[in-house]
């Protein structure tokens, strides 16, 4: 699927990005399933009814043999949305969103729906875009405040961004020798860390 | 990498030492070294310079690079040219660290090198970022990269690979070829 | 130790000689383009042979010297780096191993007579012993208590792959012409270039995947 | 909704990505596997009664089969992720856990843990031949041979490799051989000074 990054059957961040929603309606009937649909007290669901439903279900009731619902795209893929990226993409909220905003899109080409191509298109260049200011702030970020650029970024421009700062911090520590002291191991030093918390507490 | 193995490839360096002491060839597994005898230069690995001089057995003689004037040189050639120039050494940010950390007093105008080294690095990371932009936002999917040191290329590694991976999925989109692993 | 060391190189029917120091370089080497990587490369059982015997011979030497040597601790030193080459080169193949377990098993049992295996026989035992305990822990907790058509794991769907597309630096030792870059789509023609000596190159690893197993480009 | 409890599962894991292993939650993967039956027996139902005659049953099974893939999916990413936090454990904290670190596993967890490090002695043993190599060893480049190292607790006596014994006492400090005493600061037991 999408994000190259840590994509396989048990990468939590792929599990969480096909966990994302989209609006469908129901083509066939569905019986005895009424129940995923909060808004009817149904044993069924009928046709014509319309529901949110996490990608990973929506994609087994809709391919190209199978037509027992028909899928919506989510407003955030949408024609007006892809204006105000194309326009600016440095300003939009990619977290608000996503938070899987590329990975999800990706997936949802998979549904042929007649906006593919362009939604595509608007991924690319939202991230060519986007990216030189992930890249400055990720090389700059040591004296301000990142977060409120990070609260905007998509998770896959997170793990890009927290790549970045990691590169300019394992240099830093390079240049300042710190890197030529042995160090106690990380899951030592946070288990010490979380026996003394839970020690004061205590007492 | 971390720049601590980067470093570990750059202290196979040979670098020249003037002993004080006086010993027969050490053959080492990676080749022989010596002989030493006091006053007389001989070339040895990084990492044994350092250590020697830590014990205070040895002088290090600067590589002839490590010079005010050239390095001066060296900074107005990497300013004028729109490309990276070639750098007389392939780790001379390694080496530039690891001389001057142990053995200043070693090295003439240490302090005006440590600026000037420092001055060329950070020219040519700016340029390598705006090249980085330059490259993301352009339609190619390679580039040369000629006169980079590994040191260099290192900093930027896994911010830039990973972006070019996501890029790659990205354009396998538009061009209809959906990777997938599962469905 | 400036003596030759004798080492069989499998590919050629001639044995190479090669001296310490060369096999030193050339496990650096394969240190280096194992860590940028993204699969497993061929074993190098030779070479890592070859060089834990050199340091144990170097620490019996030492053994025997006398104390206070000035020499001693030069060797030793060399002894720690060469150490830490080994274990850091093994470490890194191990990681892939237990991450791409199932994937280079499959390829290990795809693989042609002719072909080196990438795993040394210790690897191979371990990779399957790992393998058993995953699935071992999957069927006693999950698979078994699923309904009889859910429980099985299925590699198609499963196997954690190595991504060949991710991007990689290269250096390139040999000329080669006509590398593949890019394969033609709807939109773009192909992309052919050719390496030149000493040239680096940032781009795709799959283009070069044999070029890194024959030694034409390095990775950096 | 379906699978909700297994991705809660999934939850769990993501907001501990620190490197903390929560505690093993035996009850949440019951649920899961409750919820499979449940879909399971509903769609043999359906399947009966189409072969019976009934028609259009065919949506609620191909959903419910989804439910019962994605079902399995979530389980098996928790079960594996777990694992591969354990396996990290065993490069950190070494071969004997502390027990807090255990209380949080399961019983076949603690058991995986007790195979692994069998099976990794088994081939740093067999490296090479002689003697092997400890891979857990050396994870750092060397830079010195002998470095300053102080106390963080007391340890007790320790034999150098030149066979003297000296008493690991809490903050005192010694000069040892890199080699010899990296675990214990990986362990936290002596700190490296550097200056």
């Amino acid at each position: 699927m999408s994000s190259s990054i840590n994509d396989h059957f048990f990468s939590i961040d792929s599990i969480l990005a096909t966990q994302e929603r989209l609006p469908c309606k129901v083509e066939l009937p569905i019986f005895r399933l009424g129940y995923l649909d909060s808004a009817t007290d149904g044993n069924d669901l009928l046709p014509g009814t319309k529901l949110e439903m996490p990608f990973w279900m929506a994609q087994s009731l809709c391919s190209r043999r199978r037509h027992i619902i028909s899928i919506e795209l989510p407003k955030q893929y949408r024609g007006s949305y892809r204006e105000i990226l194309d326009a600016d993409a440095n300003v939009v909220d990619l977290h608000k969103m996503g938070p899987y905003y590329y990975a999800f899109g990706t997936q949802l080409l998979r549904f042929d729906h007649a906006d593919g191509s362009d939604i595509a298109k608007s991924l690319l260049m939202t991230f060519q875009m986007r990216f030189r200011k992930i890249m400055d702030s990720s090389r700059n970020s040591f004296n301000e405040d990142t977060c409120s650029l990070t609260n905007k970024l998509d998770e896959t421009e997170r793990s890009l961004f927290k790549a970045g700062q990691k590169e300019l911090n394992d240099f830093q520590r390079w240049e300042t020798r710190e890197t030529e002291k042995l160090m106690t191991s990380k899951m030592v030093r946070n288990h010490r860390k979380r026996k003394r918390a839970a020690l004061e507490e205590i007492s | 990498m971390d720049p601590a193995e980067v470093e570990f490839l750059a202290e196979k360096e040979l670098v020249k030492i003037v002993p004080n002491f006086t010993q027969d060839k050490i053959f080492l597994i990676g080749g022989d070294i010596g002989p030493f005898s006091p006053s007389l230069p001989v070339s040895v690995p990084l990492w044994m310079a350092v250590n020697l001089k830590q014990g205070q057995k040895c002088r290090l003689v600067p590589p002839d690079w490590m010079d005010v004037e050239k390095l001066k040189d060296k900074k107005q050639e990497e300013m004028d040219s729109k490309f990276f120039t070639a750098m007389p050494s392939d780790q001379y940010m390694e080496v530039t660290q690891l001389i001057l950390k142990s053995a200043t007093d070693d090295i003439p105008h240490a302090d005006e090198i440590r600026t000037l080294v420092k001055d060329i690095w950070d020219l040519r990371i700016a340029k390598l970022r705006s090249s980085i932009d330059t490259f993301v936002r352009s339609d190619a999917t390679h580039a040369k990269l000629n006169h980079l040191t590994l040191m260099e290329l290192n900093t930027v590694r896994p911010f830039l690979t990973q972006a070019l991976d996501h890029m790659h999925v990205l354009r396998n989109n538009i061009s209809g070829r959906i990777q997938s692993t599962q469905d | 130790m400036s003596e030759l060391e004798e080492f069989g190189d499998e590919s050629s029917e001639e044995v190479e000689v090669l001296t310490a120091a060369e096999v030193l370089s050339k496990l650096e080497q394969a240190w280096a383009d194992e860590k940028f990587a993204p699969d497993l490369l061929e074993a190098k059982t030779d070479l890592v042979e070859c060089m834990l015997e050199q340091i144990n011979e170097m620490e019996e030497n030492i053994q025997r010297a006398k104390r206070g040597d000035f020499k001693v601790s030069l060797h030793r030193m060399e002894i720690d780096r060469i150490r830490y080459l080994l274990s850091s080169y093994l470490r890194c193949r191990l990681m892939k191993i237990e991450k791409h377990t199932t994937h280079i098993l499959e390829q290990e049992q795809m693989r042609k007579e002719e072909e080196n295996s990438r795993l040394s026989p210790e690897e191979y035992t371990f990779a399957k012993e790992y393998q058993a305990s995953m699935e071992g822990h999957f069927k006693n907790i999950a698979l078994r208590h699923m309904p009889p058509n859910l429980q099985s794991l299925d590699p198609k769907q499963t196997a954690v792959r190595p991504n060949l597309d991710s991007y990689v630096f290269l250096r390139v030792a040999e000329d080669t012409q006509g590398v593949l870059v890019e394969e033609e789509t709807v939109d773009t023609g192909e992309e052919i270039v050719d390496l030149e000596k000493g040239d680096q190159h940032i781009m795709r690893y799959r283009p070069v995947v044999p070029l890194v197993a024959s030694g034409a480009v390095t990775l950096i | 909704m379906l699978a909700e409890k297994a991705l809660e599962l999934i939850r769990e894991l993501q907001r501990s990505k620190d490197g903390s292993l929560p505690p093993y939650n035996e009850d949440g993967v019951r649920q899961v596997l409750e919820e499979m039956r449940a879909l399971f027996e509903q769609n043999q139902k359906d399947v009966s009664a189409t072969v019976e005659g009934e028609k259009g049953l065919f949506s609620g099974v191909q959903l419910r089969h989804a439910a019962l893939e994605r079902n399995k999916r979530c389980l098996l990413a928790y079960l594996y992720n777990r694992l591969e936090e354990i396996r990290k454990m065993r490069w950190e904290f070494g071969s004997v856990l502390p027990g807090e670190v255990k209380y949080n596993m399961c019983e076949q967890e603690v058991q995986w843990f007790g195979k692994y490090n069998k099976m990794l002695a088994t081939y740093m043993r067999s490296i090479g031949g002689v003697g092997g190599l400890d891979l857990t060893q050396d994870m750092k480049p060397p830079k010195t041979l002998y470095i300053e190292v102080r106390c963080l607790a007391d340890h007790g006596e320790f034999e150098t490799q030149d066979g003297n014994i000296i008493v690991l006492k809490k903050n005192s400090q010694h000069f040892l051989l890199r080699s010899e005493c990296e675990h214990l600061i990986r362990q936290g037991v002596l700190e490296h000074m550097v200056h």
